[in-house]
């Protein structure tokens, strides 16, 4: 039911100098995308109604995950002349150059799900230090602390990756009961991990838990696949894990932990802040959502198998966390959705 | 086009072979049109330069598939070795540039050397290029495994170049297609590659060296994916080995858009150019247009099979 | 350095006078020379001399070696044993085109041009040794476009014509003439150069041919045109089973003595007894068809009749054949099955990674399968039958690619006769093919339509279509002539063919 | 094994795929045999895909199908989503084959109504496909059944029940291709397409029937993935490549003409072998991209000349013109007809 645009209905009065949203997202192709477009669309749809902002567009790359249209893309729209732009990039780096075109051009560009080297640009950050400690502290605990582990990494090579790997092997430093039997490359992505997985079970030990990113339902699927229990895992934050979770009742130190398709509401808000002069950080650091155990059914309850938990961000919440960044206080932690959508 | 058109005869031929990059030609202005209908912003100088910017690495990207293309090959790792390219060029292009050229280099020359094997050991290029590509990105990942880096200045400044009066993204392009042409559709060299695709047993009759028209073709597009690297580098401001993937498939369908064929021999320089460029306007008019997002890769499909639907109903009336 | 080098003087030496075997030293020698592919003897010995201004004919059945012979006197491939002495130069390790080689130069049997190059691009490929390096293009174009004028007036090829965009007659005219473009020319060699050409283009290739030797030019010329060789050679060599078996003076020699020499108690090929058309059912029909090169065709056939399509090459029975292949329009009807056979075997003929038994059945195929599956035990059958009919040289097991062109057409001819079809319809098949193979052909059509099948046949060569029971004469895509019976003689299509411009003499 | 065997162009998947395997037993000491069974029990979908591909493949030159992966993808959703909705498994994996079946329509219709080449007919096919899964994905509700997951994990005797199945097929593919009037006419028409069209096969209706047949197996092997892994918009993007890189390694000639689906096997072995081995040793991707690209590029050159590609557009045994001309012009009708 998602489309692409939201330009209000044939010419009507008092949208004129209200702020024209245009989004630029680099990648369909997956199902945290796809939530974040969703939500994204709900939001900006609700805020047009209510008289916040003109009109809004939303441009996908299509096809792969590709910088390259990225750029055409967001070139196109500069000339459009949008008032703000939102972008989910496809690259932390090739997006520079044409950023800096569009603050030249006087755009507000406020950049989510990814840092970005762009000085002109506001950035909505995930820590990716939270989501890796949060994926395998749980699950240290839960084996107690000692045991064997596969490792499931995530897009090696790319920044958050990187980051969060670190923070694993930090956290492994400290347990060394702890043995690493393998270490796969899961791709944050369940089919990936699941096939990686399934390749190298048969040549490893009795494995107690899989380190992932956000990959625990394949991982989970290979372990049945090769006859093995399914040890402590991380899910996806998504209906179809967490339902997989609720009924196996794994109990076991897994989580779900993933970054939160909800940012583009705020990078929405911010946007809107920011036109109005507001005066908002350059960078604030969003939390990730984190799924525990007493909250599967919670979760589990609202979310369709294919849409990932997001935090419900409203202007107001978002105003708060703004704030906490500014003063330094603790970050603010928005309820779990009751509904879906 | 204009230039084959006044030295040529204009016979039924002649318009048989350039009717598909005629009718490209047609849809390019298409597209441009109905852009600007749109925004008329595009018609300007800016905007025109906002538009066409895109293409350029797309266009230099297509020439060289178009090379291969008229040996009779196919390159499935174009994408990939643009996106090395880049990497290269962002990290050790800027800190020595000596090393960074030299390296450039020889990426050429391992260009070569694959067209080389592939003659020799007479493999497919499909498979060859294909399992390439896999080394393309791995090498990319070594040398920068996070995207990142920075150009050197100089490509910064050619990126951000802003003559007044004219828009700066139709230089490289025109004469990238200029030399390309030079090479491929007049000179000796450019026989020899042709006549390889055409026809190698007759190539070695005249005691000509495929081996040799195939090594030149393939160093030629390895050339031609070297600046496509450092066009795109100088747009996106920094290195990413994945960031011409798409350009693989892309490429192939500028190329026969163009007019081109796979059963090489022929070479169409200039409409490759502008099916290129055909191509890069795709995401811009998709932007412009309002289409739902999850239907705009359906319209960019439905787009290049009208163009090529065209190109039959024109190849119908002239036959 | 210039390609016009050779000097073309007006005084074109008469073709029938003067002409004796040359005592001018030889340009090119052989000795003993051998060549096998695979499990293939191609050459078992070859002695021959070429000498400087004689025309030397060399003649011999399908796969006897001739083309094998000519590549490797060319340098394109070297000989297993053996020696080749070209210019006075031992050449073994030669590379073509180098040294001695380089004098030496060779019209292929199937052209070698690169279709997709104009006809400028494919001279400078052959001839960029002589060629300027800059504005090499016009240079190439003017070369071309003077040696055609010389050789086959009125031959309509413009140097900036793709390759691609000729006849298959005007691609044989540039391939020919680009054999004759270097700076210095001692051995030139006609591989059937002929086949697809129109009597005209012929004759005046023979001209020019007889003027080449004049200037101490030898000239190996291919045929199977035993006539043809007879009337422009100087001297005869008879190749049979890979060995050169005689050499004779061509004065004084007749066709026949030709033909037992290669090898064969031919019986001339007989005549079909005329057979009247009486009313036959129709099994196909045009009526009055229009476009693509056609004007008003009208032409039946009937049930078990052999029809011919006579008329200089390109008049419309291609298109002819054409229609009745593909029945689409209107003006069109065709009953029953159809079967092909191509004249192009190299284009639309040959399945080269397949076996001959497997290129063989694969129209019958169809007809004997049951619900889409083969029976293999039928077509084993079948394939058994053609073989021996048709006494294939490598039998049911060999590699398509590795036979003769000849047999390679036989299998072709098979393949369309092996199906159930009603209808075969062949378009010029027997061109470069040998005169026994030839014999047997038409037997086998004269009996295959004497069981009740209809042929339709285009030739090129107008004394076939003695062959057949009626004949339809084209010209500009009309049909100028319907002759049955007694009336169908080559001097009468010829006639007719030629209606309009001056009658000609007695060809070859 | 004689040298004959050795020869055969389909040894050598197999061969790399032993010897991958060796590597990992040398590596880590324990289960020989369940590396292979659980290779065994991921090969079927890469073999099934692949089968397809092969088809494509022998048409010609210029003829792939470059819209399997798209295809998986969406026949994925639509299998889970049939099946849900009718309980019935059989009809859902049929709503996936006949979703391939569908995109399938549109590359036949392109590449014979419009003369589209085909890597560019089935790219458009395939963003279309892709626009409609991103469409169904959108709010997607159905989860795969249960019991089909139950049966493809299925290993009885360590032998997962799905990959007898596929050689099944697979030997299904070989009896199609050897004894059936549409396999002959495959081959010919792969060989040069003007000769097999004066040999009267039906150019058009091979054509159609091999790109169909594609689209199904793509189909197929979604409604078996999503059934196994999940629905996901992403599915199939794997499968293209490796698709046709297991087609050529297998040992089919990729200018047409000649099929190996057995080679399939060792190829497709290989690869997920070399995953394997790839994640045991804690390889980084870029050292996994080069080691794949490189044992391809090896594997190539080596049995390059010889088998492989023995008979593509360059002959080489067979300098005489007629096989040259042959597959010089053969090309020529495909693209251009
Ligand atoms: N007669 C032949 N039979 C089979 N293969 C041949 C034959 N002649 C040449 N080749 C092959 O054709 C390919 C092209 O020849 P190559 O590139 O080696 O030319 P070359 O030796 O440099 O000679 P030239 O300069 O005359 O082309 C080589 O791989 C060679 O092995
Ligand atoms: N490249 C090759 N590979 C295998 N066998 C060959 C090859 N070239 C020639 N031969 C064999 O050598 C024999 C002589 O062939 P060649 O082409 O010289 O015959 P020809 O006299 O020209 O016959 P035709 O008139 O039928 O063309 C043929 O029977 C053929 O089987
Ligand atoms: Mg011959
Ligand atoms: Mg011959």
């Amino acid at each position: 039911t998602g489309c692409g645009s939201g330009t209000s209905g044939g010419g009507s009065a008092g949208s004129g100098d209200k702020p024209f949203i245009a989004l630029s997202n680099g990648f369909i192709g997956n199902g945290w995308r796809q939530t974040m477009i969703a939500k994204f669309e709900a939001a900006a749809t609700k805020a047009q109604s209510d008289g916040l902002i003109g009109k809004f567009k939303v441009v996908n790359a299509p096809g792969e995950n590709s910088a390259t249209e990225q750029v055409a893309q967001i070139k196109s729209l500069l000339l459009q002349k949008p008032d703000a732009l939102l972008i989910d990039p496809a690259s932390p780096t090739a997006l520079k150059p044409v950023i800096q075109q569009a603050c030249d051009a006087g755009i507000k560009v406020v950049v989510f799900d990814s840092a970005i080297d762009a000085p002109c640009a506001h950035v909505l950050l995930n820590s990716f230090k939270d989501w890796a400690t949060a994926a395998a502290e749980p699950l240290v605990k839960g084996i107690g602390g000692k045991g064997t582990v596969i490792v499931s990494r995530g897009v090696v090579g790319s920044q958050p990756e990187a980051e969060m790997y670190q923070t694993t092997q930090d956290i492994l430093g400290r347990n060394p009961g702890v043995k690493v039997a393998a270490t796969v490359n899961g791709m944050c992505d369940g089919a990936k991990a699941q096939k990686a997985v399934l390749g190298v079970l048969s040549s490893v030990p009795k494995v107690d838990g899989v380190i992932g990113c956000g990959d625990g339902y394949g991982v989970a699927q290979a372990f049945t696949s090769a006859g093995k229990p399914v040890p402590a895992v991380t899910f996806e934050t998504n209906g179809r894990a967490l339902k997989y979770w609720q009924e196996s009742k794994l109990d076991n130190g897994s989580v779900a932990v993933m970054s939160d398709p909800g940012q583009s509401v705020a990078a929405l808000w911010e946007a809107i802040d920011l036109l109005d002069g507001k005066d908002i950080p350059k960078e604030i650091t969003f939390p990730i959502v984190l799924v525990e155990q007493k909250d599967v059914a919670a979760w589990a309850g609202v979310l369709k198998p294919d849409e990932y938990a997001a935090w419900p961000w409203t202007q107001e919440l978002f105003r708060k966390q703004v704030e906490a960044a500014k003063s330094g206080g603790a970050p603010v932690q928005p309820p779990i959705p009751t509904t879906a959508g | 086009m204009t230039n084959l058109v006044a030295t040529a005869m204009p016979s039924r031929a002649l318009l048989r072979r350039t009717g598909p990059a005629m009718v490209s030609t047609v849809a390019m202005v298409a597209m441009i049109a109905v852009c600007a209908s749109l925004q008329s912003d595009v018609l300007t100088v800016p905007g025109l330069t906002l538009v066409l910017s895109a293409a350029v690495p797309l266009v230099i990207a297509a020439q060289a598939q178009m090379v291969l293309m008229a040996v009779g090959d196919i390159d499935l790792g174009i994408g990939n070795f643009i996106g090395l390219v880049t990497v290269v060029t962002a990290t050790k292009l800027v800190s020595s540039p000596g090393t960074g050229a030299l390296m450039l280099l020889g990426l050429v020359a391992a260009y070569a050397v694959l067209g080389a094997l592939i003659h020799l050991r007479r493999v497919p290029s499909l498979i060859a290029t294909l399992g390439a590509s896999f080394v393309w990105l791995g090498l990319g990942m070594f040398v920068l495994p996070t995207p990142g880096g920075s150009t050197p200045q100089w490509l910064a400044a050619f990126g951000s170049w802003q003559p007044g009066g004219f828009p700066a993204p139709l230089l490289p392009i025109l004469v990238v297609t200029a030399v390309v042409w030079l090479l491929s559709a007049r000179s000796s060299v450019g026989v020899r590659a042709r006549a390889l695709g055409s026809n190698p047993v007759a190539l070695q009759r005249a005691g000509l060296r495929p081996l040799a028209a195939r090594v030149v073709a393939y160093a030629v597009a390895g050339a031609l994916g070297v600046l496509s690297g450092l066009a795109l580098a100088s747009q996106t401001g920094g290195g990413d080995v994945s960031s011409a993937t798409s350009y693989t498939l892309i490429t192939v369908a500028a190329v026969i858009l163009g007019g081109g064929s796979f059963a090489g021999g022929t070479a169409v320089p200039w409409g490759v150019a502008i099916g290129g460029i055909t191509l890069g306007l795709v995401s811009v008019v998709l932007s412009l247009l309002d289409v739902p997002s999850n239907m705009q890769s359906a319209v960019q499909g439905a787009i290049v099979l009208a163009v090529l639907a065209g190109r039959v109903v024109v190849g119908k009336v002239l036959r | 350095m210039h390609v016009d080098n050779l000097p073309v003087g007006s005084h074109a030496a008469p073709p029938q006078d003067g002409r004796k075997p040359s005592a001018a030293p030889p340009v090119v020698t052989a000795r003993r020379v051998t060549r096998t592919y695979g499990r293939t003897r191609a050459l078992t010995g070859v002695d021959l001399d070429v000498r400087a201004g004689e025309v030397l004919g060399l003649v011999g059945h399908n796969g006897a070696g001739k083309s094998t012979l000519m590549r490797i006197l060319a340098g394109l491939e070297a000989c297993d044993e053996g020696t080749v002495v070209v210019g006075g130069q031992e050449t073994r390790g030669v590379a073509p085109g180098t040294g001695p080689f380089r004098a030496v130069r060779m019209a292929y049997q199937e052209t070698s041009l690169c279709p997709d190059l104009t006809v400028a691009e494919n001279i400078w490929v052959s001839s960029r040794h002589c060629l300027p390096r800059l504005r090499w293009r016009r240079a190439a174009g003017i070369a071309a476009a003077r040696r055609l004028d010389e050789m086959f007036p009125g031959h309509g090829v413009a140097p900036r014509d793709r390759i691609e965009d000729l006849s298959l007659a005007q691609r044989q005219m540039v391939e020919i003439a680009r054999a004759s473009l270097v700076d210095r020319l001692e051995l030139l060699i006609l591989d059937e150069p002929t086949e697809s050409l129109g009597p005209d283009a012929a004759r005046s290739l023979y001209t020019y041919v007889r003027r080449l030797a004049a200037q101490g030019t030898a000239v190996l010329l291919i045929s199977h045109r035993i006539r043809e060789v007879l009337s422009v050679a100087d001297r005869v060599a008879v190749m049979r089973d890979g060995a050169v078996v005689a050499e004779r003076p061509a004065a004084g020699l007749g066709e026949h003595d030709v033909l037992a020499l290669m090898g064969a108690e031919v019986a001339e090929p007989t005549t079909a007894p005329a057979r009247v058309a009486g009313d036959r059912p129709v099994v196909a029909e045009l009526r009055g068809a229009t476009g693509h090169g056609l004007h008003d065709v009208s032409i039946t056939i009937g049930r078990g009749e052999v029809v011919g399509l006579a008329g200089l090459a390109g008049q419309g029975q291609q298109q002819v054949l054409e229609r009745l292949w593909r029945p689409v329009r209107r003006d069109t009807t065709v009953q029953g099955t159809r079967a092909y056979v191509p004249g192009d075997r190299q284009r639309a003929g040959v399945l080269p990674l397949w076996s001959v038994a497997e290129n063989l059945v694969v129209t019958a195929m169809r007809g004997l399968a049951r619900f889409g599956v083969r029976r293999t035990g039928a077509e084993e059958a079948a394939i058994r039958d053609w073989v021996d009919r048709l006494a294939i040289r490598g039998g049911a097991d060999a590699g398509m690619t590795e036979l003769s062109g000849g047999n390679q057409q036989k299998v072709i001819v098979a393949r369309a006769f092996a199906s159930t079809a009603d209808l075969i319809l062949l378009d010029d098949p027997f061109r470069g093919v040998d005169v026994h193979t030839k014999t047997d052909l038409y037997t086998l059509i004269r009996q295959e339509a004497a069981d009740g099948r209809s042929v339709v046949w285009y030739s090129s060569e107008n004394a076939e279509m003695a062959h057949c029971d009626r004949v339809y004469v084209l010209r500009a895509g009309r049909v100028v002539a319907e002759l049955t019976g007694a009336e169908i003689s080559e001097e009468r299509i010829i006639a007719v063919s030629f209606a309009e411009s001056e009658p000609m003499g007695a060809p070859r | 094994m004689t040298l004959r065997t050795l020869a055969r162009p389909w040894i050598w998947g197999f061969v790399a795929a032993a010897l991958v395997w060796v590597t990992i037993l040398a590596i880590s000491d324990q289960g020989s045999g369940q590396t292979v069974s659980l290779a065994l029990s991921l090969a079927p979908y890469l073999v099934i895909v692949g089968l397809g591909q092969m088809l494509v493949i022998t048409a010609g030159p210029g003829n792939i199908d470059v819209s399997v992966a798209p295809i998986i993808s969406l026949a994925g959703f639509v299998a889970v989503q049939v099946t849900a909705s009718t309980g019935s498994v059989p009809v859902g994996i049929l709503a996936g084959i006949g979703t391939g079946l569908a995109v399938a329509v549109i590359s036949v219709v392109a590449i014979l109504g419009l003369s589209v080449p085909p890597i560019i007919a089935t790219l458009a096919a395939g963003l279309i496909a892709s626009s409609l899964t991103l469409s169904l994905a959108d709010g997607f509700t159905a989860v795969p059944d249960e019991g089909l997951r139950r049966l493809l994990n299925l290993r009885p005797a360590g032998v997962p029940v799905l990959a007898v199945a596929v050689a099944a097929l697979t030997a299904l593919v070989v009896t199609l291709l050897r004894r059936t009037t549409y396999g002959r006419s495959l081959l010919a028409v792969g060989q040069s397409r003007q000769a097999a069209e004066r040999a009267g096969i039906p150019i058009a209706r091979t054509i159609a029937t091999t790109y169909l047949a594609s689209g199904a197996l793509a189909g197929l092997a979604g409604a078996l993935l999503a059934a196994y892994i999940a629905p996901s918009p992403d599915l199939g993007t794997r499968y293209l490549l490796d698709s046709v890189a297991v087609v050529v390694i297998g040992g089919t000639l990729i200018s047409g003409g000649r099929a190996v689906p057995v080679g399939i096997w060792g190829s497709a072995l290989f690869f997920i072998l070399l995953d394997g081995l790839v994640n045991l040793v804690g390889w980084s991707t870029a050292a996994q991209n080069l080691l794949k690209g490189g044992l391809v590029l090896f594997v190539l050159f080596l049995a390059g000349g010889g088998t492989l590609a023995g008979g593509t557009t360059r002959p080489r045994r067979r300098l005489r013109p007629a096989a040259a001309t042959t597959a010089g012009t053969s090309t020529g009708e495909n693209t251009n007809g």
